[in-house]
């Protein structure tokens, strides 16, 4: 195999040339603690403080809200976990969230209800859409915290996110977005769209893996995850990854200098995408299509087995994913697609093209080429296919 | 997840794909809800299987187990192809990724569930020769 | 200023060329996700699973009892606060651990004794030196975990942890140990030392920083610090950061590839310094001269402050520090070194080198020739110096 | 922690360093378990002063506030010195780190101190005049 087509970006991407000539500097050269007091240790302090505030910029935020971690796990780890038990000693024990969350969201509040917490997770539609309505009508008087992600990771549904921000604050609640698909998609403004928390990672956007972000707005506190030393203003210890740091300020700036442009050049391609595999018999889209991701395709087509598909797709040199590249290796399938009132046969189908700027109209025409060939053989070996084609009959 | 180039083979280059319209035995393991069906046509004749052919609705692993299955028994007497275990499918794919042994024990099934088939096309109370043909454990703990 | 001299390896290490090169190619060319499918995130997978191996060899213990983390703070949070929630839930509410402990162990264990825990801190001797009977005397029946470190980061005190580990084992008691500082420096093999968790982290070994390891022997179970996907068999979520671990892998075997010679040469260096700076009158080392790890140097200097001693090495281009990288910016003078019962002032007095294989003699030489000059120049502008001098008359 | 261009040139190059062995007023403020001392010496010749020498046991903030105060108060009528405030010695150095304005607050006492040891030596009650010097709160945070 020799041409490989990078169609998985949702599930991380490649480090950017941009973004890793930002992050050499600091390996071997500037490599100083940035708690040190000599010129290495400045400057890596300076680099720091200055990603901080180009973050800060890129968010609508202030630079003493931006809070690094490890990646988007850890942000909404903290961010969770850190509410419940600063609210939950009030006797707010209630977190409001959606079915169809990251596991970094679900197994949190999992892990809360088994001590003393208790969790609504509000449905999507159809669609992958979730009604602020629901959101209201989940509230209690002693909710601590509603946490809905900005745009899926499966199917790239994109959520109300304001509107259920106002409806939180009209309430008194908390509200966290997990915005980690979601950046450089569509324009965030935290302070516009009233945000009290938001997790972001950086290899979603080009930057490395093991970077995360989490915004919390001035007098927002939460009690420490990771206990030390006085990095973040004493709120996560850790000597600061200084070359991921800078390499994730410079994504973010790239992720968002011309959303407008990049969502017309992608979302062509997803729809020739969307339109091509729509056209093979007993194949749906996930999700809505219009409140979408650009870059995300998610369609399941009866009678195969995603990850035979994707096999044969690697052997064609496409890179691709069936559900949540985190899931994979399960056995159970997506609980995205089973949020959706999918059925299991259904959902264990689907294929996620996730795809980029950096992808190609000719490479579509080569996906929508392979892909038909892919299925007309899986079905030809499928006992399911024979008999859905039976009872068609 | 690492599959072995056996398995890789196997899955690329599935043997004995297909059905056999006038088939001795036929037997169907699995369900969709689990994401693995398969399904084993079988020729006897004298006590050896003289063609098989199968289908299969699952993963990598699925189908590589399914084939190499097909490989196993074909041309073999009933009492060797009785003794063949899920080990043996997975020994003879090179190994298997721990989440996916469960296909292997599919693969054994299948083929029992088509050897069972047989015997009672023939008249035969199938059990006390292949024995009870469980349901996947791997399905259970769904 | 041009020439560099970095003497506080300590605080944070300069990401070697090895380290560097073993990284590189995870960045823009197998930068797939370690869960997918595909060539380029098995590739990556392949990279985890090797470094995971590697990682274990040195230390060791069974891949399956290495997990990767975000560096030595979030190791310690997670053995402790882990193993705190675990047994607490089971009555054992109590946690043994020294007064000189690094910070990501002292607040895990503050924020512990908020919640309902209790915590004995056992005393160090003047030395900087652990008595394992103090240990012993320590447990209680509801101890559940002793954590003590490996060797100490500001005084580079090497602890008897083989005794320590025998005695709590005795007691039926779990062993964790801080060993971010003493990896590379001490023969470490966690089964023949019967340790039960072990805490490492990269940058102090030419590692990048944000990649650490907590060791965990198989069999002891601690509920997640940060859930989600399944990495790490489902025990701590996040994208894994392969360049990273890779890095850490490389650099964890060059870190003990020769440890004795690497200890002949360095403490070399290291009993050079101490007895040229302790010709300066009115200095004292701090810490065990004999249990001491190779390259580390901590001396007090009567009469002048610790701050403005690094600001004058640093402009005569000596990195170093002044008690830990990690609290410089805090006004109290160093725990560790008030914990060896040094008085206040003699504390914020001290200076820590920490010197590696990458210093030269002639290095050392030029930190000799300059210290003296400073302390020289700054005692005379001391009004405690003065008085020091008239109660000396 | 970043110090200014300011602060840095006047640590390294600190001005008026030493004692007036016949000082007309000696102040020293802070104490060796917070980790800084500072003592100042002045001169006073018609209500002007006239001469100023510091020496100060601290970090690099306290050198260069001590340093830039005697600046700031050499040559100048004791009524407009005494209007030096902590902010004033900040700004003159173009801005301390918020962890290091206490060390302001300190070269702010010190020349209250030097100039309430004047007064008192003049067999003058100072307080009326200097005011009270309070202990540095972020000792007090110690
Ligand atoms: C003994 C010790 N433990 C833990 C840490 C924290 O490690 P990290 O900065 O990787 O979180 C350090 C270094 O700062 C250390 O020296
Ligand atoms: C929506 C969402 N949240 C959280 C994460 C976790 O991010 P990370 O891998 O940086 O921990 C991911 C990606 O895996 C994601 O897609």
């Amino acid at each position: 195999m020799n041409r490989v087509i990078y169609a998985d970006n949702a599930a991380t991407t490649r480090v950017s040339k941009r973004v890793l000539d930002a992050m050499m500097p600091y390996f071997a050269e500037n490599y100083g603690n940035a708690s040190s007091i000599y010129s290495i240790g400045r400057n890596a302090k300076k680099a720091l403080e200055d990603a901080r505030e180009r973050i800060a910029k890129v968010l609508g935020a202030e630079p003493s809200e931006i809070y690094f971690t490890s990646g988007g796990s850890e942000s909404d780890n903290w961010a969770i976990r850190g509410t419940a038990e600063r609210l939950g000693a009030k006797g707010k024990k209630h977190i409001v969230t959606s079915a169809f969350e990251h596991h970094a969201v679900l197994h949190v509040c999992e892990y809360l209800e088994k001590n003393g917490y208790e969790v609504t997770y509000v449905p999507v539609n159809a669609n992958g859409i979730i009604n602020p309505e629901d959101v209201r009508k989940a509230i209690r008087p002693d909710t601590a915290l509603v946490t809905i992600m900005y745009a899926n990771n499966e199917i790239g549904t994109i959520q109300p996110i304001g509107e259920i921000a106002k409806i939180c604050h009209e309430a008194g609640v908390l509200f966290h977005t997990d915005a980690v698909q979601a950046i450089g998609n569509v324009p965030i403004n935290v302070k516009e769209q009233d945000i009290d928390m938001l997790s972001l990672s950086g290899h979603k956007i080009h930057a490395q893996k093991g970077i995360g972000v989490l915004y919390v707005k001035k007098g927002i506190l939460i009690p420490n995850l990771i206990f030390g030393g006085g990095q973040e203003r004493g709120k996560r210890a850790g000597t600061e990854n200084i070359p991921a740091i800078v390499g994730l300020a410079e994504a973010m700036e790239a992720a968002v200098e011309n959303i407008p442009a990049k969502v017309e050049k992608v979302s062509k391609m997803r729809d020739r995408l969307i339109d091509g595999i729509l056209k093979i018999p007993r194949t749906r889209l996930n999700g809505d299509r219009e409140k979408r991701l650009c870059g995300n395709v998610n369609v399941s087509i009866e009678g195969i087995e995603g990850e035979s598909l994707l096999l044969m797709l690697d052997m064609k040199g496409i890179c691709a994913s069936s559900g949540s590249a985190c899931t994979s290796g399960s056995l159970d399938p997506s609980h995205v697609l089973l949020a959706l009132g999918l059925k299991h046969e259904v959902a264990h189908g689907s294929l996620r093209l996730s795809i980029s700027e950096e992808n190609t109209d000719e490479e579509i025409d080569y996906i929508l080429e392979v892909i038909p060939q892919i299925v007309e053989k899986l079905r030809a070996m499928s006992p399911l296919w024979e008999k859905i084609v039976k009872e068609e009959k | 997840m690492l599959y072995s180039e056996k398995v890789m083979d196997h899955f690329s280059n599935p043997r004995n794909v297909g059905e056999i319209p006038d088939a001795d035995g036929v037997g169907e393991v699995g369900n969709a809800k689990c994401g693995d069906i398969m399904k084993m046509y079988i020729k006897v004749k004298d006590n050896v299987i003289t063609d098989v052919k199968f289908k299969t609705f699952g993963c990598g692993a699925a189908v590589a187990t399914s084939s190499i299955a097909t490989e196993m028994i074909l041309g073999k007497p009933i009492d060797e192809v009785l003794k063949i275990t899920n080990k043996a499918v997975v020994e003879a794919l090179d190994g298997l990724p721990a989440v996916k042994i469960h296909c292997s024990v599919l693969a054994e099934q299948a083929i029992k569930a088509a050897l069972a088939d047989y015997y009672k096309r023939q008249g035969i109370d199938p059990e006390p020769i292949v024995g009870k043909i469980g349901d996947c454990e791997a399905c259970g703990l769904h």
